[in-house]
């Protein structure tokens, strides 16, 4: 299985008057060819700034990166160029976000901004294969379609406030796929959905995955959601992954305290739980985090070398990494 | 952090405005990036000590006060007298110097009562809505359709020239632009949460309007006040290019370059210092003002 | 760094010497000039209203029967070419000349003189003052074509002094366009209707009005037909700077309305020349002799005693005499009074002191005309003068509708109040009815002086015929208004004008308003 | 039967709203709701977004006027109370809203805050003011050092700490808490769920519960109400309700929510919610209706009824079911 | 739709009374006496009176107020007293003039200030940006009377390159009334010189009018650049491979141009208020400097005239930039 996309020991700042946030402190992740992996972690611990820092749309400053590389089809995205991205972006690696409303441009119909994305792709292709005006719109009505939009042509027409929720992220899905790109990262893209639309959403990423044979970056702080559609599932804290493994893997058997504590703080809907478990205290300051492990402070199992020793992500089995000296 | 659970309250003052203390020091931070909002306050503390030690530094005080040395008119920039003199042989940097406590009045009385006037209603209109608002708000409407320059020149050419006349006018013509802007801000706050909260749990409305809305609005009304203060400024001394401003003898810089501009181009320092008065000190307040909105009120529109 | 681009730019401003050649606005091979003045000319109707400008207008479009020219100035035959008065100057008769014509041909006549003294006193604006108390409508004769005569209801001497200032209107033309009975008012406001060496030809109000030179005008050109002018363009420039400016680029011929400081910059310019005329527009500052502080005789003096007279010259760079009596120099009957103060301060203090305010430590408002600099000056003299006694003064600019109205009643005139008042004709009733108790309520007016004896010596002097009769009077009057010292004596103006050097034929007359030139006779010598 | 503390009628709120420059609309954000609250019991509410849940809680504490309906708390009829007698009612009726961040005002410090309905309802001041403010902090876990704190530099869930202290400063009889955890990380949202869960018991609140999540609505609640477009479609006991769920609307819910170690949740539903300004005719539920609807849905509104016990259902369908074996 | 517009007028018919009257009451505070100064300085008492009567003077203030605001409604704002002409004739004669002035100074402020912000916002914190930043202000602080004389005597006076004042040179008649702007109608009647003339003409007081308008156009535009470039779309459409110059110029010009459209609504009628100054510095023959010269002599009517000709201006620009927002905003569109 070769790998589309490697993260090695990726540490960033974020430089503010405060002093530098230590926002990502050695990330190490890899995503194979078709593979879907899921982020899960709660607010603050980086995994947006991780999809963005794929994407190249981190402002510098304040944001710095310390170390590391993210490789993607051999190239260092740390070193892509303005013209670089215009080809990745878009048609390699495409990005899916959280609330499909804010993203949309509300002064632009939807036609004209699915078709200037294609457009955009038009300018990296040999003149010969360019799509005119008719084929950009042609192909904009087919990925609608793709994306199960009813009226697909008819909805090129109109503006984003005229769509409901669902139809919007539907639109951004589309938008995301209409270059082809070999990974998909979607940045919380049901969080702010309904809970039946959300069903509808999974039910539909998890199609196109399977269609287009995808790769995929899921990231969301819902368990339950990136559990539906990744086959893999790594938890990041403050910064760092703390557990990577395959789904099934992960919830069946959680080495890490902090997916352990995740796990049990989740409500059931089957049954009548008398008690819920939360995990103790709060997230760190990224400004001054925590010597060592950086969970240990809210850690059951924390003793000293966990507040000086930082703990390395490694490999339990072949499938099942953790960062915990007591995993 | 963990220790803070068993904690008692912080005693000391310093401990106490942590928060406040950081507040402001980021606030300093951001301004002092700033290469036009440092230039804005250099420009109005010039302005500021000028105004407040101003006839001690001018060098012919005596100028300022209705003196004349026909002998010694018109005469250009020299070392003697670096800004030259004027018509009546007076120094023309003396009274531009003192110039500056005239219009930091000017500028002072005319935001102040605008803002006296226009930060009550405005917060009414908009706590209270419906009809109440709808009769404030379109009465704002009228006053602000009238351009203000040429309301004040009806309002002066009526009453008679003279400072408090045309100061009168201007704060007269000034005050719908504060309904506008804590009428709009109120309204944005009332959607707020705390402020349904702060219903919910039984406060009076005077105690919303003056514990929750009138300290938010603080910021906004900074920032347009300072800039206000170079726009009056500038007002008033357009009213006494007209000559409807300031009595002779006390120096007020749109009087003078009313004066001077008969006096162009041969005697171009006559009405060049006076106007390069009113440039920088509204220049600074602007650019102060500005320097603010970036620090303060972010996302507001640069109006 | 703005800063600097200031000075840099104001540096360059000073180098404003050479003069661009100077270049003529042509109509045809006939020369345009062009007059930069300041004030509008609203209406040119000559029976509605009057002013400089609107009088160097109404000279230009119409004619009298009569008109001032020269220094001094003196009734010329005009329309008319003789007249004679009854020894009691009660019965007036005029005898016209035969080849006048107004602008559309019609011969002037002696019913267009009726007409037009008839529609002067009915629409009662304007000139209507100066006759309306002696002159009936129904008093005017025609005797015959070209005669006509005037029975006035009493004796009146300054009669012939006010005709130059009634002009004759075209009857049919004003009939002709006559709106529900306003004697042609609408039409006439921007139409000429008159016999004057220019007709109208552009009219834009507030920014230009232009005159063309009337072919073969009756009276002939005084320059010579050949060098005659195709017209005038009356510009209106309202910065002194900008003035200035057309001046010395040529695209101003002549302006009026420098400052003094302008005048004496622009005079040692090459190619400019600079009139400087003694005229008879007085300048005093009126005190209120009715109520308030100046009520008192002996502060009056004690400020007319403190008053650097000198620096009234100097206000105006020496283009200016003191006056010597109430009344100015160039007129008829002036005397110079030596009791006149003169700046002392010891008397100041002496009649200060006999005074209701001994030590001073009062405060006096001095109200000037907003925008008129020299008067504003003054007061900053003046300012400057009285602290010496303890007296504040509170220099005023004020509007002039607004003074006006002040100045009309003792109870709200200021005060002092400076004054400019320039006398309609060089009779010195003219002046003299200033101090008369009738003519409160007028501007010129605002001490609402008032002696019983002055007044009773202005009408005996006004119904008398014989000069010589009148003459003593009038220094009575002079020397009684000066020991009342109604107001502080001020100067008389120079009157100025700057002008191309190729503009010749300029003829300065004092009876003339300030501002006032006589367009006829000028032209443009240069190829 | 005891006296139900709180009992709402007919409940209808109607407002207009500003569509474009010229036109208007009506929403009708609650319709026709009546529900009632036992002393001592939690109620939940859930719904999706628009169903007008919270809407329902603005009404009834009389934050907004209803178009229709009756208020009942504690037999009291409180539709039309105002002036002193309303805000004599606030120290019985409390309400924790959803959104932490924004229901603190960030210019008044922690003390400010929680201190504000201590002196509002009650007038203190001075000392005692202090000490009960610490006493509320302590009650809520929150360390006392942070009192003269801003709410910007607490983390979300201790604000929601505070929230909660200022609600129960005045010792309310009953609590609305509006999604009072939805805005927060899951590990929080277990530590404030179970700390309601005390708190219920220690001061022997009644609690009206509002949320969009069914999970934490069975953990916290002893009945449930599901609401749609502004009306409530089914309740009864929680286990009831959420073990049987008798109307097709909640048993898509039900369905959709992701299930943890099973694959995605199933997707009953299509198309999406309709806006509370363009109501469908009949049954409101009828355009997403999975079941085949009869025409009757489409012109007439169902009522509740009792399908057994006190748990009712508003749907033809499900009526004629239950009615047809026992006829 | 109907209603709205019904609505608008209704509001609008009562702003512009509200306004006649505000302006009615101070004008005549005014102690002045315009007929007294009309009837010249040597008139006597009854000829003031006539020229009272003649102009309605000699009756009392309710009375005058009740006959002005009828001839308001018959479209008769009364006469000049200076001029003697009717207040509409006057105001036909010299609105165009600032019209032109305006409009040219209006097309100076979009097309410096929208790029200009655009760049600024671009290259925040650059010293572009505060380059930018401090030209803009300056804009604000210049007074206009200063900055119009510096301009004319360097321009105009020092280096000749532009007249110093009015529309056109002496001798040259003005084109043909069509528009009675003679920018266009020089060229609808094809006088090309006429053209060029009236356009060096207008430079330097357009410049000066346009200087702080543009301003805030820039300010404004900025402000709100920097918003729109930090919103999701943008980064959505930079993930999607927009390039950047598409999404500055297509995806967030549009989005700011809205608030931009409104400053330039209200700063229209600033601009027309401004011409009081502007045009009495360059000679401008339009109705700032016809209110300047009324008020100056008391004459009231005029100054009424103007003040409701530009309060009429604004409330009816601001009225049509409303109706623009709803139709260039989609979501504000009927649906």
């Amino acid at each position: 299985m070769s790998s589309l996309l490697d993260i090695r020991d990726y540490r960033l700042d974020f430089d503010t008057f405060d002093g530098a946030y230590k926002v990502l402190d050695g990330i190490d992740l890899s995503l194979a060819e078709g593979e879907t992996l899921g982020v899960v972690g709660e607010t603050g611990c980086g995994k947006s700034v991780l999809a963005k820092s794929i994407m190249g749309l981190l402002p510098s400053p304040p944001a710095r990166v310390l170390s590391g590389s993210i490789m993607f089809e051999a190239h260092d995205l740390l070193n892509a160029t303005a013209a670089d991205w215009r080809a990745i972006r878009g048609q390699r690696i495409a990005m899916i976000f959280q609330d499909p409303m804010t993203f949309l441009n509300p002064v632009l119909t939807i036609g004209q901004q699915v078709c200037d994305v294609i457009a955009a792709q038009q300018g990296s292709k040999p003149k010969a294969a360019r799509l005119d005006r008719a084929a950009i719109r042609a192909h904009a009505t087919r990925i609608l379609e793709l994306v199960r939009l009813p009226d697909a042509a008819e909805l090129l027409n109109r503006y984003p406030h005229q769509l409901s929720g669902g139809m919007r992220q539907r639109v951004l899905i589309a938008m995301a796929l209409s270059g082809s790109p070999r990974l998909l990262i979607a940045d919380e893209p049901t969080t702010a959905l309904d809970v039946t639309i959300q069903a509808q959403v999974l039910a539909l990423i998890d199609d196109l995955v399977q269609r287009l044979k995808l790769a995929v970056i899921m990231i969301s702080h819902d368990l339950g959601a990136v559990a539906a559609v990744c086959r893999r599932i790594a938890v990041m804290y403050a910064g760092t992954v703390v557990e990577d493994a395959p789904t099934a893997e992960l919830l069946a058997h959680p080495r890490h305290p902090y997916t352990r504590g995740l796990l049990a703080a989740l409500p059931d809907i089957d049954g009548d739980q008398a008690t819920l478990v939360g995990i103790a205290g709060s997230i760190p300051n990224l400004l001054t985090p925590p010597q060592g492990c950086r969970f240990h402070p809210r850690c059951p199992l924390a003793d000293g070398r966990c507040s000086n020793e930082k703990p390395l992500l490694r490999r339990l089995s072949e499938i099942h990494r953790v960062a915990c000296h007591h995993a | 952090m963990a220790s803070d659970i068993t904690s008692a309250a912080p005693t000391g003052w310093r401990a106490r405005h942590a928060g406040t203390i950081r507040q402001w020091r980021l606030y300093a931070h951001l301004f002092r990036r700033s290469f036009s909002s440092m230039l804005g306050l250099f420009l109005v503390v010039l302005f500021l000590v000028l105004a407040a030690a101003g006839p001690a530094l001018a060098p012919y005080p005596e100028d300022t006060m209705g003196a004349v040395h026909l002998d010694n008119r018109l005469k250009p920039p020299s070392l003697a007298h670096p800004f030259g003199t004027d018509e009546m042989g007076n120094d023309i940097l003396s009274r531009v110097i003192v110039g500056t406590r005239t219009s930091l009045w000017i500028g002072l009385i005319i935001t102040g009562v605008a803002a006296l006037i226009g930060v009550p209603l405005g917060i009414f209109a908009g706590y209270m809505g419906g009809r109440i608002r709808e009769v404030i708000m379109r009465i704002t409407d009228v006053f602000l359709s009238v351009p203000g320059l040429a309301l004040a020149l009806a309002i002066v050419a009526s009453l008679g020239p003279g400072i408090t006349n045309c100061v009168i006018a201007l704060s007269l013509v000034w005050w719908p632009g504060y309904v506008r802007l804590i009428d709009s801000k109120t309204l944005a706050l009332k959607e707020e949460l705390y402020i349904e909260a702060a219903r919910a749990i039984g406060a009076r409305t005077p105690r919303i309007l003056f514990h929750h809305i009138l300290p938010n609005c603080v910021s906004p009304l900074i920032v347009k006040a300072s800039m206000d203060m170079g726009m009056a400024i500038l007002s008033a001394a357009s009213l006494g290019f007209i000559g409807l401003g300031a009595k002779p003898p006390s120096p007020e810089w749109g009087a003078m370059i009313s004066v001077a501009r008969s006096y162009m181009p041969d005697w171009w320092w006559y009405a060049l210092f006076p106007g390069l008065a009113i440039y920088l000190t509204v220049l600074g307040f602007n650019l102060f003002g500005d320097g603010l909105r970036d620090i303060l009120d972010p996302k507001s529109r640069g109006r | 760094m703005k800063k600097f681009v200031m000075l840099g730019l104001a540096a360059a401003l000073l180098s404003t010497a050479a003069l661009p050649a100077a270049a003529f606005e042509r109509v045809g091979d006939r020369k345009v000039i062009v007059f930069g003045g300041r004030q509008q000319v609203p209406v040119i109707d000559p029976h509605v209203r009057y002013d400089w400008s609107i009088r160097m207008m109404q000279q230009s479009l119409y004619d009298a029967m009569a008109k001032y020219n020269g220094n001094p100035a003196k009734i010329e035959p005009w329309l008319a070419q003789k007249w004679e008065s009854s020894p009691d100057a009660k019965t007036w008769t005029f005898h016209l000349v035969r080849n006048a014509k107004f602008h559309n041909g019609d011969p002037v006549d002696a019913e267009a003189v009726r007409y037009s003294f008839e529609r002067g006193l009915k629409l009662n604006k304007g000139v209507a003052w100066m006759l309306k108390d002696v002159l009936d409508p129904s008093g005017i004769e025609v005797v015959d074509a070209h005669t006509v005569r005037f029975n006035l209801k009493s004796s009146y001497a300054p009669f012939i002094s006010w005709i130059p200032w009634w002009y004759i209107v075209n009857p049919k033309q004003v009939k002709a366009n006559e709106v529900d009975g306003d004697y042609g008012q609408k039409w006439l406001t921007e139409n000429a209707a008159g016999s004057g060496p220019f007709k109208t030809k552009r009219w834009e109000q507030n920014v230009l009005y232009e005159l063309v030179a009337v072919d073969n005008y009756w009276k002939g050109w005084p320059q010579g037909e050949k060098n005659r002018p195709a017209g005038i363009i009356y510009k209106i420039i309202r910065e002194p700077a900008a003035q200035k400016a057309a001046l010395q680029r040529g695209e101003a011929d002549i302006v009026e309305g420098l400052t003094p400081d302008d005048y004496d910059q622009i005079k040692s310019t090459k190619g400019i020349v600079v009139q400087s005329h003694a005229g008879m527009t007085t300048f005093g500052i009126k005190f209120n002799t009715q109520t308030g502080p100046t009520k008192d005789i002996n502060l009056r003096k004690a400020i007319a005693y403190a008053v650097d007279y000198d620096s009234f010259v100097k206000v105006y760079n020496g283009a200016a005499i003191l006056e010597t009596s109430p009344f100015p120099q160039g007129m008829q009957g002036h005397v110079d009074v030596p009791e006149r103060p003169k700046q002392d301060l010891a008397k100041a203090k002496e009649y200060l002191a006999k005074s209701a305010y001994p030590n001073g430590g009062i405060e006096l408002d001095y109200y000037h005309v907003a925008g008129l600099e020299e008067a504003r000056r003054i007061g900053l003299v003046l300012l400057d003068n009285l602290s010496k006694l303890n007296i504040k003064v509170n220099v005023t600019p004020e509007q002039w509708p607004n003074m006006v109205a002040k100045g009309s009643k003792p109870d709200t005139a200021p005060n002092m109040t400076s004054v400019y008042v320039t006398p309609i004709s060089t009779d010195p009733d003219a002046v003299a009815y200033q101090y008369h108790r009738n003519a409160w309520g007028q501007y010129f007016a605002m001490s609402h002086y008032n002696n019983a004896d002055v007044n009773a010596l202005i009408d005996k002097a006004r119904t008398l015929g014989k000069w010589e009769e009148r003459a003593p009077l009038y220094a009575e009057i002079q020397k009684k208004i000066v020991a009342d010292q109604p107001e502080v004596f001020g100067m008389i103006q120079n009157r100025r004008w700057a002008h191309r050097d190729y503009l010749k034929g300029f003829a300065f007359s004092p009876v003339r308003f300030t501002g006032e030139v006589d367009l006829y006779p000028l032209w443009i010598d240069a190829k | 039967m005891p006296e139900a503390l709180l009992r709402l009628e007919n409940l209808t709120k109607h407002y207009t709203v500003k569509r474009g420059s010229f036109a208007t609309a009506t929403v009708k954000a609650v319709d026709g709701v009546s529900l009632h609250v036992m002393p001592g019991e939690a109620l939940g509410i859930v719904g999706e977004s628009g169903s007008g849940k919270s809407t329902v809680a603005k009404v009834l504490l009389r934050l907004t006027d209803p178009t229709a309906g009756r208020i009942l708390f504690d037999g009291q009829d409180i539709t039309a109370l105002d002036g002193d007698a309303l805000r004599s009612l606030r120290r019985d009726m409390q309400i924790v809203f959803q959104n932490p961040h924004s229901a603190l005002n960030g210019r008044h410090t922690i003390f400010d805050a929680i201190a504000e309905p201590l002196v509002v309802q009650d007038g203190l001041r001075g000392q005692p003011l202090i000490d009960c403010v610490s006493r509320l902090m302590d009650l809520v876990s929150l360390p006392r050092s942070f009192i003269y704190r801003y709410p910007h530099e607490l983390s979300g869930g201790q604000k929601q700490r505070v929230c909660i202290a200022r609600a129960v400063a005045l010792k309310p009889r009953l609590l609305v808490l509006d999604e009072p955890t939805s805005a927060l990380d899951v590990s929080v949202q277990a530590q404030i769920l179970s700390f309601l869960k005390e708190l219920q018991q220690e001061l022997k609140l009644t609690y009206l519960f509002i949320s969009h999540n069914l999970a934490v609505v069975r953990y916290l609640c002893d009945r449930v109400a599901v609401m749609y477009l502004g009306a409530v479609l089914e309740q009864g006991r929680v286990a009831d309700v959420f073990d049987q769920p008798q109307h097709p609307y909640t048993q898509a819910l039900v369905a959709a929510i992701p299930k943890l170690g099973t694959a995605a949740g199933h997707n009953l539903l299509s198309g999406d919610i309709p806006t509370a300004s363009r109501m469908p005719s009949g049954c409101r539920f009828h355009t997403r209706c999975p079941e085949a609807a009869m025409p009757l849905c489409a012109t007439q509104s169902p009522d509740l009824v009792p399908i057994y016990g006190d748990h009712e259902c508003a749907c033809f369908a499900r009526t004629l079911r239950n009615a047809v074996p026992s006829a | 739709m109907v209603l709205f517009v019904g609505k608008r007028l209704l509001l609008f018919g009562f702003m512009l009374l509200g306004l006649l009257t505000i302006m009615f009451l101070i004008t005549n505070v005014a102690p002045g006496d315009p007929a007294k100064l009309m009837a010249g300085q040597n008139a006597t008492q009854d000829m003031v009176e006539t020229i009272r009567r003649e102009y309605g003077l000699d009756k009392s203030l309710p009375e005058q107020y009740a006959v002005y605001i009828g001839g308001v409604l018959r479209g008769d704002l009364g006469r000049s007293i200076v001029s003697t002409k009717p207040v509409v004739e006057e105001l036909l004669r010299y609105f165009p003039a600032t019209f032109e002035l305006v409009l040219v100074a209006m097309g100076l402020g979009i097309l410096i200030g929208v790029p200009f912000g655009m760049l600024s916002a671009v290259y925040r914190d650059s010293w572009i940006d505060h380059a930018t930043r401090i030209f803009s202000v300056s804009g604000v602080a210049l007074p206009a009377f200063w900055f119009g004389l510096l301009l004319q005597l360097y321009f105009a006076v020092h280096l000749e390159w532009l007249p110093v004042s009015g529309r056109l040179e002496l001798i040259t008649p003005p084109p043909e009334p069509v528009s009675r702007l003679y920018l266009i109608d020089s060229l609808l009647r094809g006088e090309f010189d006429t053209f060029r003339e009236a356009f060096q003409h207008i430079i330097l007081p357009a410049l000066v009018l346009s200087f702080p308008c543009l301003a805030s156009i820039l300010r404004v535009n900025r402000a709100e650049m920097l918003e729109v470039l930090q919103s999701d779309y943008i980064v959505a459409a930079r993930a999607n491979g927009i390039p950047a110059f598409r999404i500055i110029t297509v995806y967030a010009l549009k989005n700011a141009m809205l608030p931009t459209l409104a400053i330039i609504g209200l700063r229209f009628g600033w601009m027309l208020g401004s011409t009081v100054l502007v045009e009495t510095v360059f000679d401008w023959p339009g109705i700032g400097l016809y209110a300047v010269q009324s008020a100056l002599y008391s004459d009231f009517k005029p100054v009424l005239g103007v003040t409701l000709l530009i309060g009429f201006c604004f409330i009816f620009i601001n009225f049509l930039i409303d109706l623009a927002y709803g139709w260039l905003d989609p979501r504000l569109r009927t649906q």
